[in-house]
């Protein structure tokens, strides 16, 4: 495929890693923001080849995986009406609540399907009048438009039997919360091309300067993973704190004023639960006064519901990159892509599932 | 996240200059363009849950990527043997 | 609704109480089952087989069952006719047996189309047909509506094995070459690309097709040198083997840049963010061969049609038992695991 | 309601357009459905026999496939489990062979409590080592809520048959003796029974059992002269006599009085407005016998537990090809069809 | 079982049949109006052993056969809405409307089940409460009963999800039409033992008397049968007519007034068309004011449908006993169980179906 | 029409008087005895559609029966030989 088939050229990445080899004269520690390069770093053997030196960090850029368990006992107990058709994308469907995943729900009869686009969704209230649609819409930046879209759409049809239940997130206040944790050991970033895209860079500008620390806008291919690296890396040896673009094939620094603009329309600004993290201040999205008919949450009434973590799992601080999966004392026994105990374990783009499905060995001693 | 696929735009629905049809290599699906009106028949977009967000600037892709295969190592990969 | 009555009783946390999707999607959930359910019912203990060889007098008879509930029921490239009955010529073939008969049972729902049910038969006749194995006996079954999904049709068969020959699951050796007989993961995403919930539009077309001839050429060339033989469907060559190299207790890599698919194969691979390894096929074959037989059975392949694409991708190790590892583009390594559950597009 | 699409368009007069239930049922739609879509699509002509026979070498097998849908899925007497394990077995004595292994091909519903599976597992493994005969292959498919009821079973047999053995339906003769191995219409009665949405209570037990070797015993005492043998399963004894005869070219003709129903079922018979000769039966057969072998068969068969209550109920005859009569209770006949479509209780 | 296998004695058969031939000195036409006795005469051949000079003509008694085109319409109309659940019982399913049966509309998806009782009907409603329940209400006065208490237990549980499409139909207007018929050849009936289990004999009494015909209330076995039929005989070679009562142990003059008064709470007579007869005066019955809400005919408002009957099909001659179904040029040919031009090839009591199931042959010539 | 079978009420509801259990044969089924408030436990009734529409009287039974194997041509049948 263009634009991805000579991304992956591997003479070129042997080269990549060579250059960034001979760059890299003190060690660094890196963060990829996004579970999407997560995924391509683990699944290519990435981080396995770079320079001693370099170490990835693996961010919170997994939408599915900081959803908070709240929400997701909330779509449990909406899926589980006899009257609500739940759709989402497939991966949420694997996310455990408190007392189950939506896959659960489904072999129990309730009405789960996974779509493709959020307007397919729309499509389905408007076949099906008689049932309430209720779209689950997770996703950061990148994904939040394509939601308001189909809220638009809604709204345009006049459809009753269509909302929404949203956990938008949004990837600058995470970085921040990252970088002001005590613990932090993050000298750089990644930043999550797609969500650039939509939003341009103009907000990392003033975190690259208050921090100090390198932000590299980056693709999702090796050949981009690697070039971005090697990107951060030089900023670092150099001692720069830029907001540099690696991704100018998609990215440019204002970003898509279009879906900005649909996005405006439709959400505004929330604090947020992060799953594994906290609440981190106007870090998400809810549905604008003018939309608030579409707001599932109060359409079936879902209270705050009793949420309970499994005591074992450290996946907030695998979230915030100060601890790698192989620590924790449940991943690979009690915890599997089977059995997931946390969200991580869940998506194949989750820190933990990666590891994992990479045959990543655990560090804890046997006991 | 944010699984996002470089297409091309091969179709542009006549009423709804929103509806594009994106083609990956053979495989095509309706695209919603609302949010590239820039994008013409032909252009690359980078799809993302059936909405393009964003146009590929040919130019820009052509020049960066000369940039990267000319970073000093590159070059070397490519004429290296294989490990 | 009553089918929602259950929930109402607290909602067990762990999920292994009832059957999920996911346990019939050819990984480890279905593993589960088969080994803490299935299995131990029966009483036995088994490594998994395509196909079970059973002895009368001195005749080897290989006799293999599956079911086919594919949807939508016409995709590119078959049906669920040809399907059913390829299905089953290759899991005899895979045990390298010589498919004689074939039975075939229909479930099907009040108030199909008969139209239908005549498209699929005269499908499942040509199939039979074009393969040189008779439909002789079956059975049919009306549930009423809602108690399947239009058609489901069960085909076993049986076919005979010729003294000596006996590739097994669990004869993978180190230092046996895997050789694919044509490009993966296509059956899978035709499927997929049909269902108009996706939306997707391509001309993937699934390899739906009998292989016995080819494995008859295979075992003619090379005969015991042949290992082991699968067919790698539902979880695709991920799971296929892993399931050799347990059964077999040695580790396989595999060489992610030798392994063959096609343009728009990948191309809706990327789109659905899912792994051609995870994929189904249903006209190809994993062979694990002997390495001094590998090119002359490798040659012989790609003589027949269905094997002229055939290639080597990886090679059997005696690593740690059951460990697949894959040789990735950019020249690292990592483990290839089964598929978990149902494979779900990844969208987001 | 999407399942209700279909109605907007133009609904056809005559209902031959799509499958119905009682299609299914055994009976005259079932046989229709055979002749008219099935078996021409299959390219095949034929006679309805409950197994082939496919010859390997010199060895004769006997080969034979069910689908069992049964709801509900537990019931007096016996399971799903079980039920598919005999009636397959039995399909398979029918043609004078003795089963060796069986396949097993589970298609669930998405959310069946792994307990049932279980169950029903434990089940089959008891009813296969009850009989001798093992399961030694098998298949899983899931599909999603809806697509099927819950668990249906569809297992094949193998079995192998002694040379000059050949009882076969096409081999009834006139004089031949109808002998029917132990009472009738328990199976069905039972599942109907065991429906709580008709509110029956009642001790009625599924005769579930396998049989082949109350065949072995009655080919052991007679040999060829065993002509014909069925296990009257959907469309009961009527349906069975009526294929023998047609396929035979043959009349019988059948004692009502001296067929064997025990009093509970005759009961629930009378309630529900069904006549015992077309429900299902899943442990009896009916043989046709020479005349002159028919008593020491008799007395064969009653000395096995399965054949205790065996008797003789009629007598094939040179009338009408296909034509099976009843002699009343008063003394007149009347003509025996088969089912014509599903048994629907008749209560008004 | 007690009262019903001593009325099975094939040695009393023969004694009641030698008595009847000694009894017959002339040809008698004797009607059985109720199709369960039809269903006895034919399964048991009785017919065939009868006297030479006794006939047994079959009457409009199968209460599937005489339900109006008109009305098998509407409920296949009703029971194609996504919203209904249509009860009723099983042989009423198989019953060709225009355009097919309820079994086609089941097989297109509609939700039609059989209900062993009009109250599982009831209990169906109080279960799905979300969805419409039409219980399809056929019968004589025997079933009535049982309908008019499904009708009152609906009304007392407030059951706004219950309704009954009513195609009752009464017996002695029918034998007053048969008889009134200027082609008329019956000399005698056999009134149905259930019928006046409920309403009793007194409304045959004028009827025995003006038309000058015996009556005999007769049960359902051979013997019931038999022996009704050697009253009839007796009274027919003795000039009485009189209205005699066979089935004593079950049937009382005045009948049973409980369940005549609670007919007589839910319905009203009304002039009812008899599918192959025509409109019969007051033979019907139809729901009273005071329970029209549970009318599934003003529920869902089917107005008059476009009805066709099969042009071949010589039903009403049937029903009316002036033609055997062997007569009928479509019997066994185009029209057989499996593809019933006319109701009365659908039921087992139909008199076509009982005749097909016999195996009589057709004695149209082959043109 | 209008099949009906007897069977004797081998319990009635406590708390109900108008719901029984009626036995055929070992067969039971739950019947609504609103129509028969005469019917005691151990009485035969008729049984139509889930309702008993008339109590067996036993006495009548007895009787007619007696008549019916008077009539002059049964005892011959009974006793004569079978055709
Ligand atoms: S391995 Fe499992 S338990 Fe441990 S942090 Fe990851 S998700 Fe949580
Ligand atoms: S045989 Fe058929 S067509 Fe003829 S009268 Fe009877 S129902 Fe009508
Ligand atoms: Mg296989
Ligand atoms: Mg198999
Ligand atoms: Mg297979
Ligand atoms: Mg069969
Ligand atoms: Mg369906
Ligand atoms: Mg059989
Ligand atoms: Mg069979
Ligand atoms: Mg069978
Ligand atoms: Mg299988
Ligand atoms: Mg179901």
């Amino acid at each position: 495929m263009k634009y991805l088939d000579e991304y992956r050229d591997p003479a070129l990445a042997r080269g990549l890693l060579a250059e960034l080899t001979a760059t890299a004269t003190r060690p660094w520690a890196i963060m990829e923001v996004c579970g999407g390069q997560t995924h391509t770093l683990v699944r290519q053997g990435i981080d396995e080849l770079l320079p001693a030196g370099i170490r990835m960090i693996h961010g919170p850029g997994c939408p599915v995986c900081v959803t908070p368990l709240a929400t997701v006992d909330k779509a449990v107990a909406i899926a589980a009406r006899p009257d609500v058709v739940l759709a989402s994308y497939g991966d949420m469907l694997r996310v455990p609540g408190t007392t189950g995943d939506l896959l659960g729900v489904r072999a129990r009869g309730g009405d789960v399907r996974v779509v493709y686009t959020p307007l397919d969704a729309v499509r389905v209230a408007e076949r099906e009048p008689g049932r309430q649609v209720v779209f689950f819409a997770v996703g950061f930046e990148t994904t939040a438009p394509a939601n308001a879209m189909a809220v638009l759409r809604a709204d345009e049809l006049g459809l009753d039997n269509f909302s929404v239940l949203v956990s938008h997130v949004l990837v600058p206040p995470a970085i921040t919360a990252v970088l002001d944790a005590p613990d932090n050991r993050v000298q750089a970033f990644l930043a999550a091309g797609h969500v650039c895209a939509v939003m341009g860079f103009t907000e990392y500008e003033p975190i690259a300067e208050r921090y100090h620390v390198p932000v590299v806008v980056t693709g999702f291919e090796p050949l981009d993973l690697l070039e971005g690296i090697l990107m951060a890396t030089r900023q670092l040896e150099e001692g720069r704190a830029e907001v540099e673009n690696q991704y100018v094939r998609a990215v440019s620094r204002t970003g898509n004023t279009a879906a900005q603009s649909a996005m405006r329309r439709v959400f505004r600004l929330t604090d947020r639960d992060w799953r594994g993290i906290g609440t981190i201040p106007t870090s998400g999205l809810a549905l604008t006064e003018r939309f608030a008919a579409f707001d599932a949450e109060t359409r079936f009434a879902v209270g705050d519901l009793d949420t309970r973590e499994d005591p074992d799992c450290v996946a907030g601080a695998v979230l915030r990159g100060v601890r790698l999966p192989t620590s924790c004392p449940a991943y690979g026994t009690r915890c599997t892509p089977r059995t997931p105990l946390g969200a991580p374990m869940v998506s194949t783009e989750g820190t933990c599932a990666a590891f994992y499905q990479a045959g990543r060995k655990s560090t804890v001693e046997e006991r | 996240m944010c699984l996002g696929v470089p297409g091309r735009i091969v179709a542009i629905d006549a009423d709804d200059p929103w509806l594009g049809t994106v083609d990956f290599d053979g495989v095509r699906r309706p695209v919603c363009l609302a949010y590239t009106p820039e994008a013409r028949l032909g252009d690359h977009v980078i799809v993302h849950v059936g909405f393009a967000i964003s146009r590929v600037d040919e130019e820009e892709a052509a020049r960066t990527f000369a940039v990267l295969r000319a970073i000093p190592g590159a070059l070397a990969g490519e004429l290296g043997p294989e490990r | 609704m009553s089918t929602l009555d259950a929930l109402t009783c607290p909602v067990p946390h762990n999920e292994t109480e009832r059957v999920l999707l996911g346990h019939g999607s050819g990984g480890q959930l279905m593993a589960e089952l088969l080994r803490d359910v299935i299995t131990p019912a029966l009483g036995g203990s088994g490594v998994l087989e395509d196909a079970a060889v059973v002895s009368v007098g001195s005749t080897q008879i290989v006799f293999s069952t599956d079911g086919f509930v594919v949807t939508p029921r016409f995709f590119p490239g078959g049906d669920i006719g040809s399907l059913a009955v390829n299905g089953t010529i290759n899991d005899i073939a895979m045990r390298g047996a010589d498919p004689v008969a074939l039975s075939l049972a229909y479930l099907l729902e009040e108030g199909l189309p008969v139209a239908e049910l005549r498209r699929i038969t005269t499908s499942v006749a040509a199939a039979a047909g074009a393969a040189g194995v008779p439909v002789v006996t079956g059975d049919t079954k009306v549930v009423e509506r809602g108690g399947v999904d239009g058609v489901y049709v069960t085909t076993t068969g049986i076919g005979v094995r010729a003294p000596g020959v006996d590739p097994s699951a669990t004869r993978c050796r180190p230092g046996d070459v895997v050789l694919v007989s044509g490009p993966i993961a296509a059956h899978g995403m035709a499927v997929l690309s049909a269902r108009e919930d996706l939306g997707f539009d391509s001309g993937i077309r699934s390899d739906s097709r009998p292989l016995h001839r080819l494995v008859c050429t295979m075992l003619h060339t090379a005969g015991a040198a042949v290992h082991a033989l699968r067919d790698p469907t539902r979880g695709g060559v991920a799971s296929a083997l892993n399931e050799l190299a347990e059964a077999s207790g040695v580790s396989v890599e595999l060489d992610e840049t030798a392994l063959p698919v096609a343009r728009q194969v990948a191309a809706a691979c990327e789109i659905l963010g899912v792994d051609p390894l995870h994929v189904a096929n249903e006209g190809c074959l994993i062979a694990m061969v002997a390495p001094e037989s590998a090119d002359r059975v490798l040659a012989a392949m790609r003589r027949r049609p269905e094997g002229a694409a055939a290639c080597a991708v990886g090679r059997v190790g005696d690593g740690p038992a059951g460990r697949v590892t894959v040789r990735t583009l950019v020249g690292s390594t990592r483990v290839l695991d089964m598929l978990v559950g149902e494979q779900l597009p990844r969208i987001c």
